[in-house]
């Protein structure tokens, strides 16, 4: 029994419009509008979307196992929702800035993370890892929806700057119920700041179904703020990355915020800690393997003979070295020293920290001293 | 008297108050179906429905604001704030609604609201999973705050709470949630120690040494260890933070004429702060030293594998009483 | 200059439908759907909502005056939204509960409140005024927004004890860009909270205009979170009762929350504390004078023989009754007694407090026997 | 030197820094074409325009978020929160996000957003508009926080917090904008005292007074009249909130041997409680007496005709002086 209104459950057919270039079965629906967005997409490119695909859920695993291993402390799975991640990250141009939030795995390796970059955090050695003016994506963000804020911020800087820069910001169907991301439409609109929110819609935070949030599909929200919005099956790559570089070339030219939902699923659980099987439906998730993003871009490979021996096994290799330098990066992370927590609570020098650490590090040398002493 | 863990506890301490008075209702996120993310809830909204067992949206000021409606209307909500570091987002809520409509509407409008917050950390968690927030809720005029450190207590102080005409932020030590120990399920509440008393866990003379929630069995293992060196703590267990029972800590070093205080929370402007400088005022003449505290940095809670420097443990608090003792300790030697 | 996009500036002619059942020269316009929410309005009641408005009006006024005169240290005057309240006021049942901001004058009005009870809190003697439960009325709201979330929780909580109940809550167009106000949507739609949200749209949120806070029309806003809406002339009394009367029928008989956007003028500063002159046109307000919503029912009801010189005079005494009764229960307001700062902070006894309490008393009263000595 | 108010020098400071740096930009309500509801804007966004002095919609927690994001891309946003008592909305974005960025970056994002708070009451104000909401941003790690008490510093210091790579809460004594004062508009950035110093107001052998904001012209005229008893005070200014300069206050103390401390913040884990605890560690040995806190209540910020009761006044501080001397006071013959 549940208070919740009565908006559409989970699982079930969605039936409002969407942007699909791909139907479940590997078929290429033609679309010609967003059939234009994709006209660079030839036989290797498409095979170079199905590779990326598979490295990231290789690495995913891999990050599940090294967790399940104790290697890692947690790790938030992006199973099934490679492409939503891989359409959207390969639409963004270098000089584009993202504000990620936890399980964006998927774009970090579109934007050139480093494997340690990837399992830093997660393995407890720092509160974050790459370095965001390298990889122009800021550090992943914890408290839910207050990246849409800082996205916007930045959007509204760049426009500030007389920039053609885009500014794009991650978030989940969860997120569309705080303050912060509707402020940030607000804001967004008012600034007509040149930001793309990109809401993956994977019918879960945590153990609560989408219709606990929104009793509309969530695209249908930004409108009333004043920001366009499209609705696209998060599944599908090619739709993902067609529906996002058009959207991001709107934002860069001019047009203001715009918004999509890419709706996906979580296939795995919330993180290694949660255990969906408490809450949700085994059936709903056998649904959803139907419309597996992976399988469906093999699919229309194969169907276009682009899908050979050769070519899968150079996938394989690739997922493989993926893993293993994931793996060999995580476990040879060195500990962070004694006194690294102090560091970079402020930028100038503070008294009252300064004596702290001086005072911690004191103790820190008397007590190695008299290790093996009285106590 | 039956064994369970402090998680357990909680989790039957809420459903007698569901069962006792049919105006108590949860919310929270994942509350339900679910049972929370540390399953306190457990079971509850399968026996009491979604109606009294809530789960709300992903916005904590949506679900503070909610239950402050809700306390117009005689209800009592109790609001799972999921973890420590994501209550900021109802702080305005918490502040200037929560504290302060009782005052506002002149006594005519109760806030017997409770807001139950897993705080501390110590057990490898990410980025805003490990804090300790009591501070900014004990500076708040119209809030009270409390924390148990033992499942007795876990029992007993959820169902005061609730019980309680005023709004309580009920700080739960997580890191302790399966810590196990006797409960008795039949106590009478009425007979339980008040809410805003804090309790003598360990008769000492020596020093004493005030500790709440997840440090208080740390605190107790510290006196152990510094009894075999032959000297005596008493150790208190604050268990209310808002009001501070000053009139038993008071007591307690007019004895021993020495003052240790322990918790996560950075130092500035901490409990400690509060606790020193209430003790002070109140024992000046009867104190050898001024009040030591052993507390985290002032930092934001590091990551997993820096966080043993940061939260106290046993020979961080032995090496606070050694000061307090003016016995050799890491600091000896320093002027200032 | 601004940066806000280019949404209409507030003063155009509004375009979007919205209902208007009496236009500004006060030629009444049938409309069949909402006409039949006023089947009981007759000459008498018309001329009541007209006694109304001019009271409040009038009640306002006097209230300035006490400001002015040093009575009072602030008012917020609700000049040109005598329409928006009142019609919107005498459309709740007694047992509806009402959650207002700090402008709803004309609301307490309308639910009864005593004349003491509207200027106590400005003339600095209490934190709140009139007893919430006589007047199913919450005390009045300063911090923007944050009562949407309380009327949601109190109509949830209507719904849990199954009671045929609305709860209604007021607030301007500046508030609609708070994270609570947004928040307060997503619980009413998800719950279907018997909810109403009434947004008086003055125009103006302190010295910015709306379009800093919203790019399209206010009321496009609540459909996109699964909430129907309605944009109303806020200067029409007939509609706003009529409007207000339909929404509170759905709400009360389970049609879940809704949403209904006034659009008014705020022709009086802020508060007494600000300067409208500083920024804005003085052009907008002599355009909207003519949209006065007491001149146009006031023509109305001259060409309908409700408006003799016996109906003014009647009028008439009432405001000036109105206005003596305000101003003598102002001045009689004895002054709050020494110690009453420290009452109702708790409504259980707290040490620490009591102990603070103690003090104070031995300080006031060591200084009062000192008084004239020493110091 | 000019003579002009404490209002005007900070339009004067804000116009210099925005000046000095084009990467500087205001944000807030109501501050552009108003000038802000204090004026302390007027006429910044005619002269630098709407890009450099943006008047925001009506959402703290908004103002905040964005400011952080323009940070990333190297500005530095000067936010107003309109009073005290609306920075709840923005408390978690200044707590989980202005503060821990720096560190959550490791360094490799700057958060030099500087927040001007007008704070603090004792002008009639209505319901949230007089709260001093400072301890709960001297408690969060990452943030500093100042507060100047006359026209010059303030000049100085609006500048100093915004060239300053950290976040600096700038809290402004509302009730002193029109105080009026020298300032010299020359004055050399780099030869001003640093913003984390306090200053020594007036020295004194007797007792040493703390102040911060408004409370600075009280404690002043606090002791002018202590003086005329024969009573010598040392008024201290704080300035810096966070890091409080614990050296100049315990110099002080030192030398006299007795602290008292005032604000209008509440008391219990208020300011006053820091300072109280941290000289007590620093000048054990060198008190006379307990440090001595004069506060507002542990109350909500009450309404305009009993404030006068609230937020402490020349008498209530002498009251305090008295007890820190073991003088006849109020609470003479009171134990504990
Ligand atoms: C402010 C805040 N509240 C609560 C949480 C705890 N939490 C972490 S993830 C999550 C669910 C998020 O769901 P969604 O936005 O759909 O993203 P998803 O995890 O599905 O990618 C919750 C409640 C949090 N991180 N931040
Ligand atoms: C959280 C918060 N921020 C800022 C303010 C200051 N403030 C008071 S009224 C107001 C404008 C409100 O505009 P609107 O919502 O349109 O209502 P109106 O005053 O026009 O009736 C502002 C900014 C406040 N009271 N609360
Ligand atoms: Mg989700
Ligand atoms: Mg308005």
């Amino acid at each position: 029994m549940s208070l919740a209104g009565a908006g559409p459950a989970t699982g079930e057919k969605i039936s409002e419009p969407w942007v699909q270039l791909l139907t479940p079965a590997g078929v290429r629906v033609p679309e010609p509008h967003y059939d234009s967005w994709l006209e660079d997409i030839d036989g290797g490119r498409l095979q170079g979307l199905y590779r990326d695909m598979v490295v990231v859920r290789r690495i995913d695993v891999e990050a599940t196992a090294l967790q399940r291993q104790g290697e890692l402390a947690l790790w938030p799975p992006l199973l099934g929702q490679e492409a939503a991640q891989i359409g959207s990250g390969r639409a963004l141009a270098p000089d584009d800035f993202v504000f990620p939030s936890y399980r964006e795995t998927g774009v970090a390796y579109c934007r050139g993370v480093e494997y340690a970059d990837l399992v830093k955090v997660w393995r407890g050695n720092a509160p974050s890892s790459w370095d965001p003016y390298r990889l122009n994506m800021a550090p992943m963000q914890i408290i839910i929806g207050a990246q849409a804020l800082h996205a916007t911020g930045y959007a509204m800087a760049t426009k500030f700057d007389g920039a053609e820069t885009a500014t794009m910001t991650y978030f989940g169907d969860g997120a569309t119920s705080q303050g912060d991301l509707n402020e940030a439409m607000v804001f967004a609109a008012s600034f007509q700041a040149p930001v793309l929110f990109f809401c993956q819609n994977n019918q879960w935070a945590i153990s609560e179904p989408v219709r606990v949030q929104a009793q509309r599909a969530i695209a249908d929200r930004p409108p009333g703020f004043g920001i366009p919005s499209v609705r696209v099956d998060g599944n599908d790559v090619l739709a993902c990355l067609a529906v996002t570089r058009e959207a991001l070339d709107r934002v860069r030219t001019g047009a203001g915020p715009y918004f999509i939902e890419a709706v996906t699923y979580r296939m795995g659980p919330h993180t290694t800690a949660d255990d969906p099987t408490r809450y949700r439906d085994p059936n709903e998730l056998e649904d959803w393997r139907t419309r597996d993003p992976i399988d469906r871009l093999a699919a229309y490979l194969k169907s276009e003979g682009l899908f050979d021996d050769g070519f899968q096994a150079q996938v394989r290799t690739a997922a493989d070295d993926a893993a293993a330098g994931l793996r060999a990066a995580c476990t040879g992370l060195s500990d962070p020293s004694d006194l690294e927590l102090f560091d970079n609570v402020y930028s100038t020098p503070h008294a009252v920290l300064e004596r702290q650490k001086q005072h911690y590090a004191r103790y820190l040398a008397g007590f190695e001293a008299a290790e093996g002493g009285q106590r | 008297m039956t064994t369970m863990t402090f998680g357990q506890a909680i989790n039957a301490g809420l459903r007698k108050a569901l069962d006792r008075d049919p105006k108590v209702l949860l919310i929270g996120e994942d509350i339900g179906t679910l049972g929370g993310v540390f399953r306190i809830t457990d079971g509850l909204q399968k026996d009491f429905g979604a109606h009294r067992v809530v789960d709300s949206p992903l916005a904590e000021s949506g679900i503070l604001g909610t239950a402050v409606g809700m306390c117009f209307r005689g209800y009592r909500p109790v609001c799972e704030i999921q973890f420590d570091g994501f209550v900021y987002p109802a702080f305005d809520q918490i502040v200037s609604q929560v504290a302060k409509l009782h005052y506002r509407s002149r006594g005519r409008v109760k806030m017997p609201i409770t807001v139950r917050v897993p705080f501390g950390g110590g057990f490898g968690g990410a980025e805003h999973h490990s804090e300790s927030p009591e501070a900014y809720f004990l500076h708040t005029a119209g809030l009270r705050a409390v924390t148990p450190s033992n499942p007795q207590d876990a029992f007993l102080m959820v169902q005061q709470a609730i019980a309680c005409d005023d709004p309580v932020m009920f700080f739960e030590p997580k890191r302790r949630y399966h810590l196990k120990g006797e409960v008795d399920l039949e106590a009478d509440l009425s007979a339980a120690a008040p809410l805003d008393q804090a309790r003598i866990e360990r008769p000492g003379s020596d020093a004493t040494l005030v500790a709440y929630g997840p440090l208080v069995p740390t605190a107790l293992a510290a006196a152990d260890a510094a009894a075999d060196e032959g000297i005596s703590l008493e150790v208190i267990d604050l268990r209310s933070l808002s009001p501070l029972d000053f009139g038993t800590v008071a007591d307690s070093v007019r004895r021993t004429g020495r003052l240790v205080i322990t918790h996560e929370a950075s130092q500035t402007g901490g409990l400690g702060a509060e606790l020193a400088a209430g003790i002070t005022e109140r024992c000046f003449y009867y104190l050898e030293h001024a009040p030591v505290r052993v507390t985290g940095f002032d930092i934001p809670y590091p990551s997993a594998r820096m966080e043993q420097h940061h939260v106290p443990d046993l020979d961080r608090i032995l090496d606070g009483v050694d000061r307090v003792l003016d016995r050799p300790n890491s600091l000896s030697g320093l002027e200032d």
